[in-house]
């Protein structure tokens, strides 16, 4: 099934390691296009969006050292 | 152990042992950071010394003397003899070997052990106050904090634990005998479990309660077995009972309650026990010190990164708010020590699964039916009863159900509540499949091996699908 | 039942009804096609009636007597009485219960059941020869048939089955009494079952067989847990022994092996049970009139769909082939029934599980270590023992362990091996991993529910990847 479908209060459908990929990435995960079953999104999809240099967040947490005295706030 | 007022220094100091902390210190150990784990009482905190552990080794060891002392139906005909005191004992051996387990884990990974109560001096420093008279107190500097100091079991005004008369799960699992009768105020899951130990070890078990059924906040029909097995072993309820003042009367005491309508009641029985929740325990940290608020309930707010608004400082586990629960409190140690360490870590799961170790177990992750129409999904379900399941009927208890909430559209599995034999077990597998993305047809088109209580999430997927085998669909 | 040669059609004609044939005549009447269901004995097959479903009753409650018989470390002492007889007689019930809902379910989806015994007349018909003298005989004209006849047990030559000396498994599941001694011959799954059951409810055990350990075909740590119990329970093993033969003594009998260097020896009982594998049920079908042969083991050949050289016959279960597993002939059932019906169904599972109910039991899915490397992965392996389980514990089981087999690169799960309580059950969720595509990233970071022993499985997977909380990471 390729129909998209919609899920309701950005629930987004993805295993946790496609979820920790787009973290690492700086990719905003609610944003990718899923292309697996049901529209799920999965760790090849989260890599394409991070080439396509789209959904970068702000907040690149993969970065954050414990002595960082960045100013980060939590959402 | 250190006398006078020394100053130290750490990475990351970890307040309070349990589950939240000591997995919080052993993980932060593991990335390469100096440690220090401070802990006022025992290592594992609630869940291993007075909570989880204790309670289900007693759930364990009293299920056994039940479930063979009622099997005239299999053929066997037993004389049953418990020493209680022996059972306890062997629950204290089980956990002490737990709790061992984490005092050289801990060592292993590199984390270093004080002991002590912490107290914030400002954000950057606690003060630990060595137990014991003269033991003194200590500096210790921190880069990061992580807050896992638990929560207390809530007394009602006039209710104080004694340990004698009036008493809380913790001594009620440490008594020498079984209490000849027992008044169990709260039908929460602690007071549920703890009425099916007693029950089944002979005791006169009646619980009152406040709201009007055992198990609030679980759905009714999760709740009924547990109900009906309860009756079955002699379990007295009262609903809608506010338990108002206690007195000694003869050998025991009497525990008077009051309705909503003013209605008096008394109950009689050797002891009480009150399970009425939980409280975080933050009101002894000084957090005003550090700058850190608690909300109207008392615990302390995080984020998705268990930062709380100090973001140098962590709160996970009971004291960071509900659900609480042991393997919530260890999920957000990992996440927290991750964080620290640089990790691209989150508090993103999809479901945080629950279990309730009554007599049937309810394990429970994920969206209720109610829960995904009132986010906007079209939930279909699925249902299947274990008397459909071969492996149930085998094992004689095949009461309960499997129950999968899917989004109809995509099929997306969204929850799932089980009623039944080793619920809390079953439940691992729905989880799995809610934080994959796993649809119906997913859990359907597993092979699961026969005769097995597993087979029974399958069925249910098939159920929801509109063509299980071991069952009439919907 | 029919009297003379009459004739009928049918679009799908199963023959057996065990849990290949009846699951796919269920879910043929569900996609609406016209089913007749032909058995000549019971339905439910083996499973229900001999095999699964009455052994694992037996092993639950010896198991129960058992485990409150040793149960003075939790304080539990009993005088314990077993009537074998009754215990029979539940097991029969908890069957009658299970075979009748079979039947039951096979009306609901609108099949027709037929008893007799079929065999093809032609491609496009079978001839059903009614039980009981006199009965007659019919003629079954088919669009479609599947075949689904099962598998019987491996006589050793002068070892045949008369039910009072030599048993099969069937017999041994149904004797009146517990024999004070046994011998059994044949130390795979079946024989480490039954030799469970009959130690714990008092016998004398003995077992032979001919490979040199238990459970051949198992890992040999797998296998270790299962022989070690053994060893306490009192059975004596002895390998390397093949049975030649047999005579009556005294009250019992004598067996009599002989190892590979023609060394004799004898072992005496009061019975012996054979389990020492199972062939196919094909030679009784006279395949050869419906064009369709079979393998040197005697083993119906079938494609990705579960299709014949015939193609529009097709074969499941235990006459098609290894492994001769319950849940494996179900999912070739609905598989062949699906592609009846047109739909674009196939054996494409990536896992089979299995299951011993020994003491500790034993699951299994999908790759060992070796057999990953064979297939050109680079496997990782995590490993978990029981003995650091919360859970475990607090049962009193706590042997055994979880290992989970990724390919390292990409971090797939391919495969998992458990002893241990509940492996039967634990090993759902790692079929369901491998299903997914998870990988031990997705296992490892799902939450699981505290305490349980499917926290086991989590920390297995946080071990393969170097980081388990509560143990020793490699
Ligand atoms: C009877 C019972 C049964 C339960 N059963 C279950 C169950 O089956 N499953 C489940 O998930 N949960 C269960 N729970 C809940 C579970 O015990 C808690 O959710 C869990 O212990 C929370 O972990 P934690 O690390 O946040 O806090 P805790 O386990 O409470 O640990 C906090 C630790 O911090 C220490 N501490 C506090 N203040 C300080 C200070 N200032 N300085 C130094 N140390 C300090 C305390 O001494 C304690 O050791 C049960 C609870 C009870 C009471
Ligand atoms: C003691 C024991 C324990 C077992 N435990 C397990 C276990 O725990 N898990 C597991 O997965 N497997 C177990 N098995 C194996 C399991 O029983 C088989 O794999 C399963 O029964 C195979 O199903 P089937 O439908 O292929 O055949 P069967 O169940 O053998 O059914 C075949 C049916 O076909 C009928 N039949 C045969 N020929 C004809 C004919 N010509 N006309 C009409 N009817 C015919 C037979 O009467 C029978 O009812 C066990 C087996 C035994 C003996």
């Amino acid at each position: 099934v390729s129909e998209e479908t919609e899920t309701p209060e950005g629930r987004v459908f993805a295993a946790p390691s496609a979820r920790r990929l787009a973290r690492e990435l700086g990719v905003d995960i609610v944003a990718v296009e899923g292309t697996g079953p049901s529209g799920r999104v999965t760790e090849h999809d989260v890599r394409t969006a991070a080439e396509s240099g789209a959904d970068e967040v702000e907040e690149e947490v993969g970065k954050i050292q414990p002595d960082d005295d960045l100013e980060i706030q939590p959402e | 152990m250190v006398v006078g007022d020394i100053s130290t220094g750490t990475d990351v100091l970890v307040i309070g042992a349990g589950p939240g902390g000591y997995v919080a210190a052993i993980r932060a150990g593991q990335l390469g950071l100096d440690v220090t784990l401070v802990e006022k009482d025992a290592y594992g905190g609630t869940c291993l010394n007075y909570g989880c552990i204790p309670s289900k080794a007693m759930i364990t060891a009293s299920d056994l003397a039940y479930d063979a002392n009622n099997a005239e139906d299999m053929g066997i005909y037993t004389k049953l003899d418990v020493n209680y005191g022996e059972m306890v004992e062997w629950k204290d051996g089980v956990v002490s070997q737990l709790t061992g387990g984490v005092e050289k884990l801990c060592k292993a990974n590199g984390v270093s052990l004080m002991e002590g109560r912490a107290e914030f001096a400002d954000d950057k420093s606690v003060r630990v106050v060595h137990g014991g008279e003269g033991q003194g107190s200590e500096t210790v500097e921190f880069e990061n904090a992580i807050v896992s100091t638990g929560s207390r079991p809530i007394e009602i005004p006039g209710f104080e634990f004694d340990g004698e008369h009036i008493l809380s799960s913790r001594q009620a699992l440490a008594l020498d005998e079984v209490p000849e009768s027992i008044v169990i105020v709260g039908a929460g899951y602690i007071g549920m479990e703890l009425a099916g130990v007693f029950a089944k070890l002979g005791s006169d078990v009646t619980v009152v309660e406040m709201l009007d059924s055992v198990l609030p906040g679980y759905e009714d029909d999760l709740a009924r077995p547990v109900k009906k097995k309860a009756d079955e072993l002699g379990i007295g309820f009262h609903f809608g009972q506010a338990a108002k003042e206690w007195e000694e009367s003869g050998r025991g005491i009497t525990v008077v309650t009051e309705d909503e309508d003013g209605e008096v009641s008394e109950f009689g029985a050797e002891k009480a026990l009150v399970a009425v929740g939980r409280q975080p325990v933050a009101d002894t940290l000084e957090l005003e010190n550090a700058g850190i608020e608690t909300d109207e309930k008392g615990f302390i707010q995080t984020d998705d990164r268990a930062r709380t608004e100090q973001e140098h400082i962590f709160a996970i586990g009971d004291v960071a708010g509900e659900p609480m629960l042991a393997h919530k409190a260890s999920k957000e140690g990992q996440v927290a020590a991750e964080v620290i360490a640089g990790e691209p870590s989150a508090l993103d799961y999809q479901a945080m699964p629950a279990a309730v170790f009554t007599d049937p177990e309810i394990g429970t992750v994920g969206m209720t039916q109610e829960e995904a129409e009132a986010q906007g999904f079209e939930p279909v379900v699925g249902k299947f009863p274990f008397q459909a399941s071969g492996r149930a009927l085998t094992t004689g208890h095949a009461e309960g159900f499997v129950r999968i909430v899917a989004d109809e559209p995509s099929g997306f599995v969204l929850g799932a509540q089980i009623v039944g034999p080793e619920a809390s077990e079953l439940i691992a597998e729905l989880g799995l499949a809610i934080e994959m993305g796993a649809t119906l047809e997913d859990l359907a088109a597993t092979v699961h091996t026969h005769p097995t209580l597993s087979e029974a999430v399958m069925e249910c997927a098939e159920n929801a699908l509109g063509h299980a085998i071991h069952t009439l669909n919907r």
